[in-house]
């Protein structure tokens, strides 16, 4: 194991304790955070640093613990609430959208909410409809909301200082099937403003964020072997997107593919479609590509869950498609 | 607050002077709601003054205070200025929340006025976090949290009593049992109709209070205080009390029947309170003409401050939805939220 | 006034009597929907003819009514929920979402869910950010649910009983401008599976539906008075979306205005461009143009929430814009 | 269902034999985990098996359970037969939920089972509905809801047992207290632990039950269920247990010391019975020793089903979202869901 070697787990742990060291407003507060070490073993450790106060455990009632990160930032802290998946965070959605997203406008700007949710989001690991959503992109609806996707090593532990410096709500939604990605986290700044380009090619533009991320990339290196060249982008941060980084490409590539975890009607995949069709219509040789969840809960049979959500193959495929046609 | 020293006389007048304002401010509001200078959803307070007023005699200007949407006494009482809650209801920029909020959202940062909730429940998890802002930084300082009898059905105020009181945390929960949600009953919507007893449940500090007898609440409330800023955790008060007027200005009242309503009002906290002042010798005719024309005048000039008042202009319309204070690169950003309790 | 004279509040409560007559197994629950006679007075009058059994008053208990509904429909009844509106609704969203939509498909097919849930909808009437919501284009985004969005007198009087006989999760979102609409319904079928083409014109097509498509007609009156006609769509059914009707438009028109109540972005606005991109992306002879909420929680004062909710001049400036193009 | 007339050694052979079933089962599902024949969260029952035995020992037929993720043992004693749990926990089609739900979703509606839910809290709105369907119908049956210690502090707990309450639902609320939510001790959890007290203040019969104790819980579960039958309305059961195994197959356990799961397993449920049964003589070695052999072969059955049972064509892949059967035009559809009950 190479020097400076560390896992996405690791690396959100890592960033978790050194915003609480930094700043004392900050503190953690969410279902087994605590003595159990966290559901994903995420905060492992910290409890024994920063105490029960800090390392908070709740009971299991979600719209009251997260409605009390609501309050507790209005009182002048910077809480970090974990709602553990986001299955459980639609028992604290009518916070989330009526006192979180709401509460700065319907003030006429006196309370600003500087409140961070974490959430573990996605399928891929054969738990079955209530445990595999993708909800990243439906939140991004709402107004009022900062949505992040950390998707690669670097953002696990950058992304979290900025939302807890940004002085109203973020949500970063952490997809399950990352927490053992291991590597050497490249340095440098982290913002949470921008989308990035992770890889460049001139034939097609590949989108795709949090759990598809990884997915793009290797459907990049497959396409290359055929002689396509995909712009590889991860989108980072769901609300507000980054337009301008899609537009640019799409104004070189000319083809557009979007990769997304979330139900393919009304998902996130449909908005960045309108998008480029309003942006960037005349730059369009071949109608918008998406390849997204199959509208169905997520099965428990491997074979059946595979099927069901984006894989590697359907994305060479209409990447292929989209440049062939 | 009620302090020992001060004499009752005095604090009976105050009870009597907050509760003639809250009257008299609906009462002027009704009439504003018919000539459609006020619109949306409105919700009035007017026989549950008491509770307004006794409770937040008992509280210091550091104290938090989360209403609902029947907030216009709790506003009111906790020293919103009538020119700002009345600029609020007629969507001026001068609002108290920029005509954003209208009579459901009233705000008073600077107050700690953490304002209506439109979502029954709403309010009681910021409540619970308010006060747990306030554990970490050392403040004492009591959350008032107020809301409805139909409000403890929802599972929101079971997850906050427990949470509060197993991290006994500073919170008043102080319920207005009004015997309705809407149109539904107590009995229609709890099986166990005694509330402060449900409270207790969670083991907490609860009792039920008279609602009608405003110098009874502000004495229950200041004892609540008193044993939660001395560290014994959330306490609950049940408000007994009953909304004379409709649930808002769209019902007919179908639901109860006059004779019940006529019963309470020979309970009018206002009149009663004045009956008993009158015979203490704590009030004259005179004086009560006097606070009466005060009270006029006080709402005379909100009612043209709001008239007067600019209203926002539409090109602000996307403004406050993400704060204007840039993220201070690198440091952490000021204590905003404080300057705000 | 004319004989036959109704209101979509009347032809709902009449839809809903018919009902109950019809079926012993089903009934209404919800707040104040008996006593009170319904929060818009919809149920006015149902409970002194079918008693406290069937028009049942409910707890402020949106979780567990609406679950309760659920179980009932497992059960074997055909219950019809009354969430007074839709923002409270958040408050039962995971019933919704991970039972109702889900019970069937986790069964394999053991477990149907005939449940039919009403919620009022919408903003316009100035109750400020949290009794604004338009979600029902949110909710279309969950596998399992049908939604409708009834916004004539006939769909108000027709839609609830093909929803009462669909062995599956039915929502059904009654925009709460229109209940005061009033006319003569004209007689005949109305089926839960079609768009309605309420407006023939070749220049441009117009997507509306509840709170927005008696807008889009007035749009095209005024396009109409400008020389450019209007095809106007009223969706009618939210979730599955009706393609056919909105693509052969399209290929008609080549030209295409959404309006929507929803947010902008992630709204059903989005999917619905997104399909036409996909699936007449070669009839488009310009960018597809979306008249939708700005994303603001819906302020109080009246003339900033006028500015918005969409209005027929934006749609009218969108549609001539789209043509000019 | 416990009849008075059933001898009482039968009664308690039967128990045996259930938890024995439970327990054998789990065992064996532990290898097959580690084999990856089972994937996805699997949560083991192992200690509290006298509770899903002792329950479902009071059900008929007709009754109705709702079960939670830590159902192998509800399913088992509810009669769903090992097979098709075991083809389920496969992912096989000939699984009782075709493959689609897991070790977290059993169902078989032939047998009233309403399955398991992974949102904790999220079957009680279910049990509150079927028990309403019931009166509504006139059918006089029980539904039993299972729930845990950790569950009664989601704000559905609150609605659904107030909602039970007010109507007087035929409702079994069966709370498996096994003093832990995943890691977080029932002190952490609750403020006020005595959770039968806190159902209680709903007005409605509740009372703990020894949950080690099989012969206990089913006395317990008859005099329940016979009141509801007689119109009593729900009750509520604690009952007390300790779940032997991790909470799932991920939890190192780290928030419970050895020394605690070592005292709480020398009250293993099943050689409790065995002992008590020994002692009155009704059971022998030999006995025992023949159910032992009964459950192997059970258990080898069900294993051997689940391996060669076919999988689910992927082209079946969207099936289950929307019913197959046709809404009938004009007519109302058949009672579909009456079929499952
Ligand atoms: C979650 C939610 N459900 C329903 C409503 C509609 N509603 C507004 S006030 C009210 C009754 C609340 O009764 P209570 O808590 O007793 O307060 P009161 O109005 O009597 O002061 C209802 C049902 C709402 N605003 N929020
Ligand atoms: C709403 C919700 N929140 C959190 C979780 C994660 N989770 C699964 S089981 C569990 C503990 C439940 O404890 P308890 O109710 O006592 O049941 P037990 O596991 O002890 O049988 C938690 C927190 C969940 N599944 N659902
Ligand atoms: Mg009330
Ligand atoms: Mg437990």
């Amino acid at each position: 194991m190479t020097e400076g070697t560390t896992t996405y787990r690791e690396a959100m742990r890592e960033a978790i304790r050194e915003a609480m060291r930094r700043d004392e407003r900050v503190f953690l507060m969410g279902e087994d955070v605590g003595a159990y070490g966290g559901c994903f073993a995420v905060s492992l450790g910290l409890l024994e640093e920063f105490g029960p106060e800090r390392v908070r455990d709740t009971p299991l009632s979600e719209a009251a613990f997260v409605g009390a990160g609501i309050g507790a930032a209005l009182g002048g802290m910077r809480p970090i609430v974990e709602v553990m998946t986001v299955n459980f965070s639609l028992l604290a959605l009518d916070q989330i959208l009526n006192n979180a997203a709401t509460l700065l406008h319907m003030s006429g700007g006196q309370l600003n909410v500087p409140l961070v949710i974490r959430m573990t989001t996605g399928a891929g690991r054969q738990l079955a409809a209530q445990h595999s959503h993708s909800l990243e992109g439906w939140y991004a609806h709402i107004p009022g909301l900062k949505i992040l996707a950390p998707a690669t090593l670097e953002d696990a532990r950058g992304m979290l200082w900025p939302a807890l410096e940004d002085p109203d709500p973020v949500l970063i939604f952490e997809h399950g099937s990352l927490y053992n990605l291991s590597g050497v986290p490249r340095p440098g700044p982290v913002d949470i403003s921008h989308a990035a380009l992770r890889r460049s090619g001139k034939h097609v533009t590949l989108i795709g964020y949090g759990g598809t991320a990884g997915k793009t990339l290797s459907a990049a290196d497959a396409l290359a072997a055929e002689g396509i060249e995909a712009d590889v982008i991860d989108l980072r941060i769901l609300r507000p997107l980054d337009d301008a980084t899609v537009m640019e490409s799409v104004s070189r590539t000319h083809h557009v593919v979007i990769v997304d975890e979330g139900w393919r009607s009304g998902g996130l995949s449909a908005e960045i479609s309108a998008r480029i069709a309003e942006q960037a219509f005349y730059q369009l040789d071949a109608p918008i590509a998406r390849v997204c969840t199959t509208e169905i809960p997520i099965p428990y049979a491997r074979h059946l869950e595979e099927a069901a959500i984006p894989q590697v193959p359907a994305i060479v495929t209409a990447a292929r498609e989209a440049v062939a046609s | 607050m009620v302090s020992k020293g001060r004499p009752r006389a005095s604090q009976h007048s105050e009870l009597l002077r907050q509760m003639l304002r809250i009257r008299r401010f609906e009462e002027r509001c009704v009439e504003l709601y018919s000539s459609e200078k006020i619109r949306g959803f409105m919700h009035l307070y007017i026989g549950e003054e008491a509770v307004a007023a006794g409770v937040c005699q008992a509280l210091t200007p550091d104290d938090a205070v989360v209403s609902t949407y029947r907030e216009h006494g709790h506003a009111l009482a906790r020293g919103v200025p009538a020119t700002a809650i009345m600029a609020e209801m007629y969507g001026k920029a001068a609002g108290c929340s920029r005509g954003r909020g209208g009579s459901m959202h009233l705000y008073d940062a600077a107050r700690g006025f953490y304002g209506g909730s439109a979502i029954v429940g709403g309010g009681l998890p910021l409540a619970v976090g308010l006060a747990l802002a306030d554990r970490f930084q050392g403040r004492n300082r009591v959350t008032t949290c107020f809301f409805g009898d139909g409000a403890m059905a929802e599972g929101a105020f079971h997850e906050c009593l427990n949470l509060a009181a197993l991290w006994g945390l500073p919170v008043l929960f102080a319920c207005e049992n009004n015997l309705y949600a809407m149109g539904t009953a107590l009995a229609k919507t709890h099986a166990q109709t005694d509330l402060a007893l449900r409270a207790a449940g969670y083991g907490i500090a609860a009792w039920p209070v008279d609602g009608m007898d405003a110098p009874a609440v502000a004495q229950a409330a200041a004892r609540a205080t008193e044993s939660i800023r001395a560290g014994a955790g959330p306490h609950f008060l049940e408000l007994r009390t009953y909304r004379f007027r409709a649930h808002s200005m769209y019902d007919p009242e179908r639901y109860r029947d006059k004779a019940e309503v006529e019963r309470w009002k020979k309970r009018d906290p206002i009149d009663t309170l004045i009956a008993r002042m009158t015979a203490a010798q704590e009030l004259t005719g005179d004086d009560l003409a006097m606070l009466e024309k005060e009270i006029v005048e006080e709402i005379d000039r909100a009612v043209a401050f709001a008239e007067q008042a600019p209203i926002e202009p539409v090109e602000d319309l996307t403004r406050f939805v993400y704060s204007e204070i840039p993220p201070s690169g690198g440091t952490m950003p000021a204590r905003r939220a404080e300057a705000a309790s």
